[in-house]
């Protein structure tokens, strides 16, 4: 098994569907290219001109699965720009929703991509029959995270009530009530998760990498909506309006998104490990026991450990989320006029979205129309990161003496413990064996 | 003649008490606007508000109800009615909204009797509160003769006294034996002094006095108005701005067109026959398979509901078709206003 | 002030109390279809009876509303006679959803019916005096049921005249009954088809060219009953009223997209009148002046 | 014999197969009455027996294009589903920067097709092939069309129901303040903001209104003679900036250009 093609067909769908190659002859890695090829999408280029509060609408659709995360990039960025500093009220507001889509995106990721690896199905449609109580407990706790997200935002994909300057709608009392009630019920199903994943048997790949997220230095928050950028590598916190001093971008010819590169490495990771890695002080107490439980231990260079770190986040999001609605009910909300824009110029903003590390820079002209945009997704940040951590596992692959299956499995695998997207990982790997 | 006195805040202990038996629905500020709301805390309500954005039609007959469930099996199939019988109460409607409710009443006891409608029309107490001076500009209640409310209700509440949000002393009337019994049973309010029947004459004089009228007619005329001008070019040049949205019927405490439609589950098996709020200014409200539209043009459906309005609800039911509340005249966004109309087709007459 | 104690009219339960015991307008009764048969290829005849043996009892001229459960409901005219009650007729084009559906059902199959609706035919003003029917393509649907009566009763009925108009001869429906009708004395039966084919032998020509075959009418004694797309009426109606027919002899049947079937749901309405419950049978004098009815 | 379905997906945020996933409490029914043979393009041949095709996003390059077509083969019947694949969608708002770009966009913008592309990915940008963006149906004949942006999750699942239970689906065909006005809301006039639901087509349940933002058309206009009657209201009903409106309605709308008055 010396010569090897391995194809995967849409691996990512962040800019456009893309395909990994890797092709080894005489046990040589002769070509490894993580390729965006499709469907550039150009939203920087067709924001512009655009009036400044429709930046989080139009860019909510770069990704579906990720939507709330881009709006909070968003609006974080065009505030910036244009000097509005949301209310407290507001703050809250958009932190829960952010929790319900880490929720609703791990959940997703756990239990229909990475649960059918474990098991050995292709998918979660044969679970649906061979573990039904396995996949309705997904479902259940996938709904709340949908509903959290609808409670506040109106619906998860493309929300509606977040907008720059605040939030057109506060949800009722009784609806966060409600969802309180159902967070607090969410606790077993998330020790019953852990439990199913204690069982499942973790492959083994380290890799020395870089690993970059947020990170809070005010509150000491686990962070997603607030921090400053940091990395394994260089604790050193750096602002969000330095953010190119960390995140190098460039264009490589396959791929239409762009691979981002830092100043201690050559590709780094971001996502719930890089988060986990850096912040794991800062989880609250059940998410850092549960880590424990699960053997997961800072600085952890395993890449199929991102899906422990992502059952880890999300413990701690089901006790964030409880915190949240606690404190507002008890300040008690009300309808607030939006701000609107008090200078204009140029904003980042930047958030931890499920799969990592997310940048939205504006710039924004006197009429508050949008003059120039730039915007780094964390998939595309993995891009090289995940080329070398195949370049990395396929020659082990090729002497470990698996059958062709297992090998592609693990490949499958490793693509998706990066959950670079459900459409990606539903992929298969297309292996070519030139033998 | 007024039956008893009640200050607001006897009044709010009583509807408190009601609310263990009742769904309290009553105006709620949402905002800076009011809608008839069910709440859990009384003292939500707010009875000095001006006007309701919607009526209180929405309880009574819901913008989608369903009718009734089924199942089929080989070769039969069962049906259940689904019908609400949760008691309710209305705190604080308006004469209008009376009046529009009598219309609904009537419409759905009429010919045939529709069980859904009625279900939770008898389990319903009204509380009416009468308007001092007409609660925003626009309306023209006073020229649909709908200012007041000599029935419709259990409890009529004037606000004679008021000296400030909560401290209003309201004459009651009394619409039927329940509304008497809730109030006299209470012991609460006190009997109406000499005082008191002077103020209500005074309060009924300065109300009189404060009505403006806004139409160039007396609504009696209307109908014959409405005769002399079906082939007014008047139709099409308003109906130009129409989009057809139907706000204006949506937003009308007397619309009560629907439509009826099935939803079934994956299978099915199971479902239920749903009926939702429709409107005679849709597009396709008249359309028959084949696709022949019985009114095609914007400017014969406003024609439909202008005459449904002011002639033929009235004759099929000898209750006015329109209370004069605007609200469908503040709903329109193309700012197609009735009175405007009437009076237009006036002067062409 | 005197006139203001009137009580609110639902406080009191009504004698039949509307509560979660009243049953709803809107429950369709499961009838079973008995026989199938194909009319034309739009068309296909329904004899159903309700499964619990209860009659319908109609006037001839009123409809039912017809259930697909789970599909939806729509108002087809009842084509049988009440003189033939042990079960009832429906002659069903297919153009929509319902329709397309019931003609995929099978003998045995189970339907929703509601009624019988509407106010049909008063067939008592009708006896003792001479019939003229003019029936235009499904038009003839309700007007079955009419003529059944009209045959089963015939002693109380004068002269009866049936003109009838389809398009092409294989729309022609219920063709055994109009060759028995044909050859029967009881019935002065015209035919004409706007497009014939190779094989028509008959009269071609909309179907106002009855009318010159016609015998003398009497006016006072004639009643007019007709049924047929919009069109094909405002003609006829020139025609009828030529022979000096009073207005309130001549009988019509609406058609308007309706939804309840009775009174409420508004989309049937035509001016003023409900087509469901104040029709669909009118008398032409009641629809002048109602622009929408006849324009 | 339960229907087999396909979902595929072209260029765009694939939210609308997300949604599909998003109706947790009717999935398991959803799996038990149909079967899903394809959720994507990469299946081996065999499965390409297909009864039902969902496709989501638009036809933004010529990859596309010939993935559609290949679609519309393998499908008896194929469904648009979100406001990209209907519509075009937001991906049409780079119409707009092109003004005589080889993709001749409908309405001329300030710069070009390989404007854009430079400047997203500055001197390497032909590497980028893109084509103008473009509803599938301008491509292949579609059966069905479930705008919204992302789709209405409770649309797509009557749709099924309906063709399961053989009723006919139709989408609505009256405006999004139906809806609005059925769940109680303000209507945003009142607020003198100028909201599109008047113009679009309903079937969200007024979503947007409802969550105090204001109707952005995502599903499309209802008539042209509603847009027609906006173009009389906007002139001379309201004093507002045509052009902000305008840049509201392209949002959704450039493929609908050629019904604006
Ligand atoms: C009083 C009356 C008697 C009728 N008698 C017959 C008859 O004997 N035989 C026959 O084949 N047809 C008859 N029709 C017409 C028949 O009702 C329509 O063809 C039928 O409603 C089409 O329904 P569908 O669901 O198949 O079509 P769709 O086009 O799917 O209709 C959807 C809905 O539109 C409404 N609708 C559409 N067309 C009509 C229409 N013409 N009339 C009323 N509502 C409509 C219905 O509410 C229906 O549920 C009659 C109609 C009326 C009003
Ligand atoms: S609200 Fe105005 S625009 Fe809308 S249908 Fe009614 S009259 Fe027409
Ligand atoms: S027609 Fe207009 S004014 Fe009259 S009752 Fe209805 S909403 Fe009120
Ligand atoms: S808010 Fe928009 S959708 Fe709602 S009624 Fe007003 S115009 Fe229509």
């Amino acid at each position: 098994m010396k010569n090897v093609t391995i194809d995967v067909k849409h691996v990512t769908r962040v800019e456009g569907h893309g395909n990994i190659r890797v092709r080894v002859s005489d046990g040589e890695i002769t070509q490894l290219q993580l390729a965006i090829v499709e469907s550039p999408r150009f939203f920087e280029a067709f924001l512009r001109g655009r009036r400044y509060y429709e930046a989080p609408h139009i860019t909510c659709r770069i990704c579906g699965i990720c939507s709330v995360g881009h709006t909070t990039a968003s609006v974080k960025a065009i505030e910036a720009a244009c000097g509005i500093v949301p209310s407290e009220q507001t703050v809250l507001l958009r932190k829960l929703i952010l929790y319900g889509e880490e929720l609703q995106s791990h959940f997703l990721h756990l239990y229909f991509l990475a649960v059918p690896d474990f098991v050995g199905v292709g998918s979660v449609i044969p679970l649906a029959k061979t573990h039904p109580d396995v996949v309705r407990r997904a479902l259940r706790m996938k709904k709340l995270a949908n509903d959290i997200c609808g409670v506040v935002g109106g619906r998860h994909i493309h929300p509606i009530a977040l907008h720059v300057g605040g939030m057109s709608h506060v949800p009722p009392d009784e609806e966060l009530i409600g969802l309180k009630r159902r967070l607090e019920d969410a606790r077993a199903d998330l020790r019953e998760t852990a439990k199913l994943f204690s069982t499942l048997k973790v492959p083994d790949l380290c890799r020395k990498t870089e690993y970059v997220s947020l990170k809070e230095t005010d509150n000491g928050e686990y962070a997603f909506y607030d921090g400053d950028i940091v990395s394994t590598l260089d604790p050193r916190p750096t602002k969000a309006a330095d953010y190119r001093k960390r995140i190098m971008e460039s264009i490589v010819e396959h791929s239409a998104a762009k691979h981002c590169r830092s100043p201690n490495s050559p590709t780094y990771a971001v996502g719930a490990l890089a988060r986990f890695n850096n912040n794991h002080s800062q989880l609250h107490p059940i998410a850092r026991q549960t880590a424990r439980d699960l053997g997961l231990e800072p600085i952890c260079e395993n890449p199929f450990h991102n899906n422990t770190a992502q059952l880890v986040e999300s413990v701690h999001c089901v006790e964030a989320s409880i915190e949240i609605i606690d404190e507002l009910l008890t300040r008690g909300m009300k309808v607030e006029p939006l701000m609107t824009p008090t200078r204009h110029g140029t904003g980042v903003g930047l958030a931890e979205v499920p799969r990592g590390l997310l940048v939205h820079e504006y710039t924004v002209d006197k009429d508050h129309r949008i003059e120039g945009a730039n915007l780094i997704i964390p998939t595309g940040q993995n891009l090289a990161n995940i080329e070398e951590d195949m370049r990395e596992m396929v020659p082990r692959l090729l002497t470990s003496g698996l059958g062709r299956e297992e090998m592609t499995l693990k490949l499958e695998m490793l693509v998706r413990a990066y959950d670079p997207c459900i459409s990606c990982a539903t992929h298969f790997l297309d292996v070519a064996w030139d033998e | 003649m007024l039956d008893r006195m009640l200050a607001q805040r006897d009044l709010f202990t009583l509807v408190g008490e009601l609310a263990r038996k009742r769904r309290i629905i009553g105006p709620v500020r949402r905002e800076n606007h009011f809608f008839y709301e069910e709440v859990a805390d009384v003292g939500t309500l707010d009875l000095s508000f001006n006007y309701c954005v919607y009526g209180p039609r929405a309880f009574l007959f819901p913008p989608t109800e369903t009718l009734f469930t089924f199942n089929r099996f080989d070769h039969t199939f069962t049906a259940k009615p689904v019908l609400d019988v949760r008691p309710m109460a209305f705190v604080g409607v308006h004469p209008c909204d009376i009046h529009a409710i009598r219309l609904l009443d009537r419409v759905f006891e009429q010919d045939h009797r529709d069980a859904h409608y009625l279900a939770r029309r008898s389990h319903t107490l009204i509380v009416g509160v009468d308007c001092r001076t007409p609660c925003t500009e626009g309306v023209f209640c006073a020229d649909m003769g709908t200012h007041s409310a000599i029935e419709g209700f259990d409890v009529m509440l004037y606000p004679l006294h008021r000296d400030g949000r909560d401290d209003t002393t309201f004459g009651v009337m009394f619409g039927s034996d329940a509304g008497r019994d809730w109030i006299l049973y209470s012991r609460r309010g006190a009997i109406p002094t000499a005082a008191d029947e002077r103020a209500f004459e005074q309060y009924e004089r300065e109300k009189a006095a404060a009505f403006p009228r806004h139409l160039r007619m007396h609504a009696n005329d209307l109908p014959e108005l409405l005769d002399r001008s079906y082939d007014s070019l008047l139709w099409e040049a308003t109906a130009r701005r129409c989009y057809s949205c139907g706000s204006c019927n949506l937003s009308c405490p007397t619309c009560y067109c629907f439509n009826i439609y099935d939803e079934s589950d994956l299978s099915g098996t199971t479902g239920r026959r749903e009926r939702t709020w429709d409107g005679c200014h849709l597009k396709n409200f008249a359309e028959v398979a084949g696709g022949h539209n019985f009114r095609p043009r914007a400017a014969s459906r406003l024609r439909h509901r202008i005459y449904r309005k002011a002639k033929w609800v009235r004759q099929r039911t000898g209750l006015a078709g329109c209370v004069g509340c605007a609200r469908c005249d503040r709903a329109c966004t193309a700012k197609i206003n009735s009175v405007e109309i009437y009076n237009q087709l006036a002067e062409e007459a | 002030m005197s006139g203001r104690r009137s009580s609110t009219i639902l406080h009191e339960p009504p004698p039949r109390a509307s509560s979660a015991h009243e049953s709803s307008l809107y429950i369709p009764q499961p009838a079973r279809i008995i026989r199938i048969t194909p009319l034309t290829e739009m068309e296909k005849l329904f004899e159903l009876g309700f499964l619990d043996g209860s009659r319908l009892n109609q006037q001839p001229g009123q409809f039912v509303q017809v259930s697909m459960l789970g599909v939806g409901e729509c108002p087809i005219s009842i084509c049988s006679s009440p003189t033939r009650p042990d079960t009832f007729e429906l002659c069903i084009r297919r153009v929509g959803s319902v329709t397309n559906r019931l003609h995929e059902l099978q003998e045995k199959d189970t339907i929703g019916i509601r009624g019988p609706l509407g106010h049909g035919f008063d067939t008592h003003e009708m006896h003792g005096k001479d019939i003229l029917m003019i029936a235009g393509g499904l038009g003839m649907a309700p007007l079955r049921s009419l003529i059944q009566y009209i045959l089963d009763e015939r002693p109380r009925f004068g002269q009866f005249h049936l003109l009838y108009g389809a398009r092409e001869p294989k729309e022609l429906l219920f063709k055994d009954d109009l060759l028995r009708w044909r050859e029967s004395k009881d019935v002065n039966l015209a035919i004409t088809v706007d497009r014939p084919d190779p094989q028509w032998r008959g009269k071609v020509g909309v179907v106002t060219t009855l009318f010159k075959d016609l015998s003398k009418l009497n006016p006072d004694q004639t009643v007019v009953v007709i049924v047929g797309p919009p069109v094909m009426f405002k003609f006829v109606v020139i025609e009828v009223l030529a022979r000096r027919i009073p207005q309130g002899n001549i009988y019509c049947s609406l058609e308007r997209r309706m939804k309840c079937g009775v009174g409420k749901c508004g989309h049937c309405q035509a001016n003023h009148v409900y087509v469901c419950i104040d029709g669909p049978v009118f008398k032409y004098g009641q629809l002048k002046g109602m622009r929408e009815a006849v324009e | 014999m339960k229907p087999r379905i396909a979902i595929f997906s072209l260029t765009g945020c694939e939210g609308c197969s997300l949604a599909i996933l998003e109706l947790e409490d009717q999935l398991l029914d959803l799996l038990g009455a149909v079967e899903i043979v394809n959720f994507r393009e990469g299946m081996t041949e065999k499965d390409w027996n297909i009864d039902i095709g969902f496709v989501d996003g638009a036809v933004s390059t010529s990859e596309d294009e010939k993935e559609v077509r290949h679609f519309r083969d393998k499908c008896r019947i194929l469904v648009a589903i979100g406001s990209c694949a209907a519509l075009g969608g937001i991906n049409t708002l780079k119409h707009y920067q092109g003004a005589a770009g080889e993709a001749e966009p409908p309405v001329a913008g300030n710069g070009d097709v390989a404007e854009y592309r430079r400047y997203v990915y500055g001197e390497r940008a032909e590497w980028f092939p893109t084509t103008k963006a473009r509803p599938i149906s301008d491509v292949v004949k579609v059966d069905y069309a479930l705008p919204g942006c992302p789709m209405v999750k409770e649309e797509f699942l009557s749709f099924v129901t309906s063709l399961l239970a053989g009723r006919t689906f139709t989408l609505p065909d009256f405006a999004v303040c139906v809806e609005c006005k059925k769940r109680g809301n303000l209507c945003l006039y009142e607020k003198g903001i100028i909201c599109l639901g008047p113009v679009t087509r309903a079937g969200c349940n007024a979503i947007c209104p409802t969550f105090g933002s204001k109707c952005e058309g995502c599903r499309g206009i209802v008539s042209k003679e509603a847009v027609a009657a906006a173009g009389v209201n906007l002139r001379e009903q309201y004093n507002v900036s045509l052009k902000d409106v305008l840049d509201d309605f392209r949002l959704f709308g450039a493929w609908q250009e050629a019904d604006l008055p």
